[in-house]
């Protein structure tokens, strides 16, 4: 965990709404794994007060870069938009526990909206390990698949669903799951809704879950990032998480 | 050099910046940004006799120059705490006090009186103030009845320096003070977090899965430092905190009367806000050619009985 | 068009958005840029039976998201209230709730008993939460007994709808809201200011001429929204406020129980922030197909007797 | 008395902190006089919450224009000096009482610091009505006479005060007065200290003071801007001031 005064190299629009930001971090990048995210402070005023967690989409250790592609919802988002190239922007991390590649098992990564961002960068594991990895994007419309770019700069194939069929597959991305779990492991980050979901497909396929909760610390020093443990009691999420295996958590209660 | 060393109810402190119970967890978590060997000290998650489970999510929410917590004292209890937390603050130099809980003054008790001998520990912090849990917590901190019972039993149960936590959640503040004064308390620690909530409209219903929670952060700073200037008239060393953010808030807190200050939620925003805290302090005390720290408080109070 | 008016203990509101009281002087000051029938109501500034003169300057510091005042309630008087303000109110089509202070029960009473036969008011809010007066405000306000005896004094002298507006710096609102509602209030007015101060560190002294303050603006919100949230389940009619400067922080009073909002702080910095609270309340239920915005209170507080 | 949008024309640095705004706002610039001020919002955030008073400097109602100069103090002035040319910003004014030109009686302007923002709106005014008018003008370094160029622009003749001795007469501003008031009417802006003096000093001859404090509302609304009066009580001085005769006010007390 580093605390690191890092420099904006890009922050550029990727669709309404959406951006994608390039980081000069080489502190943190040195040990960022998938899945695992980074806590910024979006700007140096009291409101909004505390810090943003975003997950580590790319991450690029000789150039000591990271990508984070994000969606403006709210006021710490949009002072995140506000930063220009040359900026310098105050990052705590690499946080949080990443993916666990299952070992040969075919990894089937499933993304809703945003949610391709912490896909992205186990499908950039994946291939610099060399390898296989699919991927099924989904989201509102054609134009808010965001991880594309990426993906395809990665070489990697995706499958897309979107709600109102302006791309591939018209309805939800989960619903491109039906016959195709056989000999793979899941790996699933997007809206609570589609997470539920994919944990009630999984069925008996492994499957891990990149989940969201509100963070103060990010730490795991405040315990307020609880989910709701299978079974009763609860996980945090800044540090048993982000990701979690699907049967440690529960959507229910 | 200026003399940052200040001597709170017997705890001795290489500075008066200290880590907010609750919101530095163990020490562990933020250790690798924060020597703990460079802050005044450490005081810990409020600490049960058996571990406990907290509140359902969600427990934190943003509000204006704040926030809202309801985390409703998760922890893992007094075991962990000597076991696993204890030796390795040791080990890194902290100076640590324990915030305790309980539900009943016999765990108080319990806790209070499993750590006396324990050199490790330097203090405790008795929490009658936490605002999002059913039983204990405020419960004992609202009524001076309750307050006294509870900090006498365990005041004979203890010789570690005992600090009381205060909420700002009563008509009389002063009235409570006095009381666990007159308990035996060694110092008051104030403040904790004010009730507050807020409503999801979409949803209809309140963010918070307990519906109310404490409220931190600089939002409540003018709000904590009335305290500490009504309470500097008690006669006992306070811990002064709520909103501090920067070290002129926290000298803020010394001039009103507190001889250290406890920073919370200000190490979301700024992990190293206290090491900062600290050395902004010590610049100031060089500029205005101060010697002492404790020169400071109660400077602007002049009903001050701690300076 | 969606329905916004509301009746509030018995006082006809066109829009549930009103001046709060101290924040909007008699109308006058703000007419040039808030037409004064497009608002909910005006709360005078706090009315006594003479002339008071204030407090020393400052009276006002900026804080985190919020200010303290210490005005002192200095305000002309109920005579030029009477003859200069009245009239003038009723000539713009304004709602008027005069806010009434005094120092003793006696002069309470004489003020609400003088302005009972004014068809120019509509009502009375009675101020026992005002942090910044040494006798009379707060004093009031704090103990059950206290408050008791003076809403029954002025109830039994007054036919106007009767608010009662509470101060959060106790340790149980509901309880003097009870005792309010048991002494004849019709409804209750929640909440005044939180007591809180800052410290000139240069000066080495408190910023204000009064020390203490009054604390409000967003950073309260949190700790208003609560008190409303209790206070519902009394069962008398609530006008909310404390830290409302947009339409949905209106929507989350509504929403735990107000009736109505009062707006305060957010005028001085948009000046025509009711306006635009109101508007976007109205556009809301447009969008969410709500009839009367009389369906939102209470809607998110099960424990709500006064939706 | 009107809430505007204004749109930023310049907002040049004119020396160390000290900055120089111009508004297009034409409603205000329609009535604005000599010594009135406007009520600004720095920025759309909480923090810092409150409008910030500014003396209108300069006013050209065929252009509808508005001259602000100010010096970059705490967080609302420094969020002021981030507007760039184009920005919109609101505006409520123009307010409060101005100076009154005592008649037959030659203006003695008396200026400290950035407290000469308000002194040269009154030299304008002198200016277009054909009257004579004299500026004696302090500051700490010749670099801070920041009102030297406008009062220029405008005929004026400046005598100047400086700490250091910079400029001019090395001492405080009021040094400049002493055998100089006979036939005059003083009118004064600037730190309080120097306000309380020149009350002390012009004896018989009368004078004016624009007089600063803390203000929430600027219209009167919540008596939070209170200045002792003479004699006991206080003043408004958001709309019994800012400027006050000498005789009305008191730094004692
Ligand atoms: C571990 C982790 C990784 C994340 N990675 C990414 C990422 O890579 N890209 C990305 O765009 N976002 C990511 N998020 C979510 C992101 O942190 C939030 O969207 C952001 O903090 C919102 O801040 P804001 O101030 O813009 O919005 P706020 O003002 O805080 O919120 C605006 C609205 O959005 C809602 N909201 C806030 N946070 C969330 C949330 N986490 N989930 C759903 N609704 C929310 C609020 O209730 C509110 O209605 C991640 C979250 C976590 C916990
Ligand atoms: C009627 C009127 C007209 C004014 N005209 C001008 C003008 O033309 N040009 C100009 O530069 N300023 C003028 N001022 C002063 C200006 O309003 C303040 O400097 C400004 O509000 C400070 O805001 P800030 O957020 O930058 O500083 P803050 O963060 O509010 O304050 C920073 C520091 O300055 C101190 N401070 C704040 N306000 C004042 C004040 N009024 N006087 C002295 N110290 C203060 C604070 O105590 C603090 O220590 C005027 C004030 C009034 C009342
Ligand atoms: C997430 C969180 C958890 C907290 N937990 C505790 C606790 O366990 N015991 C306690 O006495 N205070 C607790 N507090 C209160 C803080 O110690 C502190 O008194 C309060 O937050 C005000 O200070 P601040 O504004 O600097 O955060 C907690 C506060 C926060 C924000
Ligand atoms: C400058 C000022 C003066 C006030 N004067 C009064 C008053 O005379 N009577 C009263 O009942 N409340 C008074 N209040 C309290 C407000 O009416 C309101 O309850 C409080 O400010 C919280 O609301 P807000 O956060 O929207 O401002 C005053 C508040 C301010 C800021
Ligand atoms: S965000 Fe603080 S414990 Fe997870
Ligand atoms: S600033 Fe409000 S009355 Fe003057």
């Amino acid at each position: 965990m580093n605390l690191e005064q890092a420099r904006v190299e890009e922050n550029r629009l990727l669709a309404a709404d959406h951006r994608r930001m390039v980081l000069h971090a080489p502190a943190i990048a040195a040990s960022a794994g998938a899945g695992q995210f980074v806590h910024l402070r979006a700007h140096d005023s009291f409101h909004p007060l505390l810090r943003r967690p975003l997950s580590v989409a790319r991450c690029d250790r000789t150039a000591g870069t990271l990508v984070l592609i994000y969606r403006v919802l709210g006021e710490g988002t949009a002072r995140l938009a506000d930063r220009r190239p040359g900026d310098g922007i105050d990052v705590l991390g690499p946080l949080g526990r990443g993916f666990r590649l299952a070992p040969g098992l075919t990894p089937l990564l499933v993304a809703g909206g945003v949610g391709v961002a912490p896909l992205i960068s186990l499908a950039e594991e994946c291939v610099r390990m060399g390898r296989a990895v699919e991927v099924v994007a989904g989201a509102r419309t054609a134009s808010l698949l965001v991880g594309e770019a990426d993906l395809r700069e990665l070489g990697v194939e995706c499958c897309s669903a979107t709600d109102d069929g302006s791309r591939g597959y018209r309805g939800p991305v989960t619903g491109l799951l039906g016959g195709r779990l056989d000999g793979r492991a899941l790996y699933a980050a997007g809206p609570a809704g589609m997470l539920r979901q994919v944990q009630q497909l999984a069925g008996a396929t492994p499957a891990q879950l990149c989940i969201e909760a509100a963070m103060a610390c990010g730490v795991g020093a405040c315990r307020g990032c609880a989910c709701r443990a299978r079974g009763g009691g609860y996980r945090l999420v800044c540090t048993e998480g982000p990701v979690f295996d699907s049967h440690e958590v529960t959507y229910d209660g | 050099m200026a003399d940052l060393a200040v001597n709170l109810a017997g705890i001795r402190l290489r500075n008066p910046v200290l880590a907010a119970s609750g919101t530095f967890g163990y020490g562990r978590e933020y250790a690798a940004v924060v020597p703990l060997d460079q802050i005044g000290g450490v005081i810990t998650k409020g600490t049960s006799l058996e571990a406990w489970t907290g509140n359902p999510p969600p427990r934190t929410v943003e509000t204006a120059a704040g926030m809202l917590n309801a985390i409703g004292l998760e922890n893992p209890g007094l075991k962990h705490l000597v076991e696993a937390d204890l030796p390795w603050l040791a080990s890194q130099g902290a100076t640590v006090v324990v915030n305790v809980v309980g539900r009943t003054v016999d765990e108080y008790v319990a806790v209070a009186e499993a750590l006396d001998a324990r050199p490790a520990v330097a203090g405790l912090e008795l929490n009658v103030s936490c605002p999002n849990v059913d039983k204990g917590g405020m419960a004992f901190g609202v009524h001076p009845e309750s307050a006294y019972a509870l900090v006498r039993a365990v005041r004979k149960r203890t010789r570690l320096p005992l600090l009381v936590k205060l909420t700002p959640n009563v008509t009389d503040i002063v009235r409570i003070a006095e009381q666990v004064r007159d308990a035996g308390a060694d110092g008051l620690s104030a403040v904790n977090t004010l009730v507050g909530m807020a409503i999801d409209i979409h949803c209809r219903r309140p963010v918070l899965g307990n519906a109310t929670g404490g409220l931190s952060g600089p939002a409540i700073k003018p709000v904590a430092l009335a305290a500490v200037w009504r309470l500097a008239r008690v006669g006992l060393p306070i811990l002064g905190g709520g909103g501090i953010s920067f070290w002129q808030d926290a000298v803020e807190f010394l001039m009103a009367g507190a001889t250290a200050v406890a920073v919370g939620t200000a190490t979301f925003v700024r992990p190293r806000a206290m090491l900062e805290i600290a050395q902004g302090m010590e610049e100031y005390l060089k500029c205005q050619g101060i010697e002492r720290i404790t020169d400071l408080v109660g400077a602007a109070n002049p009903g001050a009985r701690t300076g």
